[in-house]
């Protein structure tokens, strides 16, 4: 049969599983875009995937590399402009889940996809906000996917590009922000999620073969644990067949 | 086209249709060194050889307006053609690095660059203030976040709910150059497919361009087709192929292959400069 | 359809698709007494079958929003349904007056009736910032008219320029209702021709209904079509001819002759209340 | 040859004439309507005609009942939104005329559309403001069309809900509207157009046969009346013959 999954395939195939029953996801490229084209094949045939460019049901049978390929808006139920794309469908709160990644995360989910480095002077210029501020500001819940490091996991953004739950409990409220913000962080290790009380990012699942001190360690804060964290249900032979499928298109 | 109601003589300028001109000759009378130029198109329909034709000219001093400066920005900020960058997403799609850009504004080369960034839904309502011509417009937005002390964004209260809401600026071009899959004889423009910011930009702008794969007898009307009015544009140029590596929908295809490929073309300064010698500079505008 | 990121539980309310209902069944889930309700339709596509539902199923007191009352609202505000007018255009187009409404404002008959005009601008100012789920719209309207002082609009500042700008409020009906030419099996529907504000209405609403000509086994792409996905409508009716006398372009034709009948009509309470009851109570929702 | 031009004529060939050199008008229907599709066929074929429901380049061949009926949609070169039109089109001052009638003009050309008598207790309720108030605050120039009469133009407006010239010199630009406002109001009697310096409206034309005595007795404030009124040049064959054919189709 198959060869065991990757932590890369793991880590997709967790986010996934997250669209189970989701009716509408906002994805970029990359992982995010794979995730939601696997739910569709596997768990949810009607997930509707929405992308900035304004496609909105867009059903593509290759990973697309841009937001803008062709086959998204070939496929789409619908496609709309970009100010009526941000201002009638995401700003209006009408997407289930927004899919983000970004360079750094700190342990309230609090996103960096601008610089790194002084922001005058950056060691790292990096692309900038893009939609994410407002994807995550408006969608009912937020998934971030990252690699597992300290270089990404860290103690302070060099610059808040978008809040996932601010400087703690309440904060989404107090900023005027809507949805329920960031409800998970899936890394290539496991899974973190806010306390329901701290709003802190909490490892509360790990892959197969991952130990809760492996994570401490790629973490640039004291990573808080649960009690009993969850080991990550191994990738299913269909969840496995079809992401190797669909990366071989 | 003129801004007909801000000016007594109303009439004196009008023209009925957008003209037909020669690429070359269209940027020449357009663009002028120092304006504000905004060259738009969401991924699909992104003006390659209008901005190529830019280059050409020698355009400098430039303040390059684009949500997502993709591939084109990273060539006219390389070769020094910006003065000052407005953008909200600067990456190469599904690749990475806009390394020119990153090496303008990471090594000021090859000379500083100022910028502006917002978030997408930042610079899509400025767009649409400036068709509108209102002075600004306002979102939920930007709380919360670094970007508030980086750029130009302010706030305002809903005078019915109190509510605090960002404001943003009206963006007005100078210039906006867009590219579409055809025209008529009298210059009404049809394109298809991604619509992105196009007809905000055109709409917004004091001065307007588009190519265009083709000139047709009568546009034949399309599901999902914008159509811009002759009146409203100053000039149509073919230019076909004009939107490549990026593509036109129902003519060309996304390269996605020179996208990843850009990637180690810009990565160095000297391959860079190279290649846009010999694929930019040396060569000339399609008639 | 739910309204989800205002929202903790979700997904538990998630419907993937909107439900196909016949008309009355649909009127009766999801209008009730007191609503705002708009019915929208510029003209085009007015959605007459489902107004005259709401009359044979007897509601009262409704909040009516339209920018064009028409003669559906005329009717409405005849029969006794409405407590309160939303409107920016009260007229017969082309023909006159609307009597039924000009006799509730001028005499209250049947009944006093509460009136909130605004301008086109600002009508479709406030669909537009409904469908965004902002509190409010900027315009450049009001300045200077006797509106200011009749209805509800105030004034702001704009942050950048200074300028003084008209604030009009979200408008956020419980339930709009439109028609549309067809819908597909999963409820997604598209509607041509004149396409007015009926997308801002339905994105707006909390809830809403589209009554359409036909269902089609699948949904083929039209020029200037929009298309409204299933997943953010409550239900869908078939109803064929449902907007006569307005029209469903490519489908039915406008009526202009009854739009001038009309006039004649409703001009006396008893000969307009006799119609009422032989062409609309009288009858049932067709099937 | 024809039958001789009726008052009725005159108006409507007047209006039109107004349209020769415009590249664009914004038109309701009625009166305006005619004229512009006359303009089309006599004088400026490549006018484009934009209706507020959404059509621009309209081309009708049949004068429209409605500012909404197909005719307009099939033929326009594009149909937009209400809120675009209201946005993008009208309020950007994008249009060179705009065509208004009205219940009652004042001396400022100021308009009423909305009640004779109290507003909350009206003797006549009008349709109100739909597009006009955006209209004249936006178009390069606005064209007024009424009935010569007292009770039309009147020394105080019931209801201000169109700002033409205001309360006078510099009202509009202290309003902040743009465009030159009403440059003519175009009655079966002649033709009124604001004073260069007092803004007031001024008889500067009076059609065939009509006297400015018979003018101010149905104007209903002292009617400032030019030193030598220019007398409207009658129709000639080819408009008249294309009006006549044009009300016939």
């Amino acid at each position: 049969m198959s060869v065991a999954a990757s932590t890369d395939e793991v880590q997709t195939v967790v986010a996934a599983r997250r669209l189970a029953s989701a009716r509408t996801v906002f994805i970029g490229v990359g992982r995010p875009s794979i995730a939601a084209i696997l739910a569709r094949m596997v768990h949810n045939p009607d997930l509707v995937l929405i992308y900035e460019s304004g496609t909105i049901g867009a059903k593509p049978f290759h990973i697309p590399l841009s937001i803008g390929d062709g086959e998204l808006s070939e496929t789409a139920d619908t496609v709309v402009g970009v100010p009526e794309m941000f201002n009638y469908w995401i700003g209006a709160g009408r997407v289930d889940v927004g899919f983000l990644g970004a360079a750094q995360v700190d342990r309230y989910a609090n996103l960096n996809s601008t610089v790194i480095g002084d922001y005058d002077h950056p060691r790292t210029r990096l692309p900038g906000a893009g939609g994410a501020p407002e994807i995550a500001s408006s969608c009912g819940e937020v998934i971030v996917t990252v690699a597992h490091s300290r270089r990404t996991l860290v103690e302070r953004l060099d610059f808040l590009t978008t809040v996932g739950h601010g400087d703690g409990p309440g904060a989404r409220g107090r900023l005027g922000l809507r949805g329920r913000g960031p409800t998970a962080v899936i890394t290539d290790l496991g899974v973190l999620e806010p306390d329901p009380s701290s709003a802190e990012l909490t490892l509360t699942q790990l892959h197969p073969g991952v130990t809760v001190e492996q994570a401490r360690e790629q973490t640039g804060w004291e990573l808080a644990v649960a009690e009993r964290p969850r080991i990550t249900e191994r990738p299913s032979d269909a969840e496995l067949n079809a992401l190797r499928e669909l990366l071989a298109r | 086209m003129i801004r007909c109601a801000r000016d007594d003589s109303v009439f004196t300028l009008r023209t009925a249709v957008a003209r037909l001109l020669h690429l070359s000759d269209a940027v020449a009378e357009l663009v002028r060194d120092g304006d504000s130029v905004a060259l738009e198109g969401f991924t699909h329909l992104i003006p390659f050889a209008a901005g190529h034709e830019l280059l050409r000219q020698g355009r400098r001093d430039l303040e390059l307006i684009r949500m997502t400066p993709d591939l084109l920005y990273d060539q006219l900020i390389g070769m020094g053609a910006a003065r000052r960058l407005v953008f909200s997403y600067g990456g190469n799609p599904g690749v990475g690095s806009l390394h020119r850009f990153r090496d303008a504004i990471e090594h000021d080369w090859p000379h500083p660059i100022e910028i502006e960034e917002h978030s997408h839904a930042g610079m899509a309502n400025r767009y649409a203030a400036g068709a509108a011509d209102l002075p600004f417009a306002v979102l939920r937005g930007y709380a919360g976040t670094d970007l508030v002390a980086h750029t130009n964004v302010r706030f305002v209260d809903c005078p019915f709910t109190g509510e605090r809401l960002a404001a943003v600026a009206a963006l007005r071009p100078d210039v906006a150059i867009v590219h579409a899959q055809e025209a008529d004889g009298d210059g009404n423009v049809q394109l298809w497919g991604i619509p992105g910011v196009q007809k905000e930009a055109v709409l917004a702008a004091r001065r307007s361009l588009v190519t265009v794969e083709r000139i047709v007898e009568r546009l034949l009307p399309r599901p999902g087709a914008v159509v811009l009015p002759g009146w409203v544009l100053d000039a149509v140029a073919v230019a076909p192929g004009g939107s490549q590596p990026s593509y036109s929908e129902g003519i060309t295809r996304r390269d996605n292959a020179f996208y990843r490929d850009w990637d180690e073309i810009s990565r160095d300064r000297q391959r860079f400069s190279a290649w846009m010698q010999e694929h930019v500079l040396g060569k000339v505008a399609a008639r």
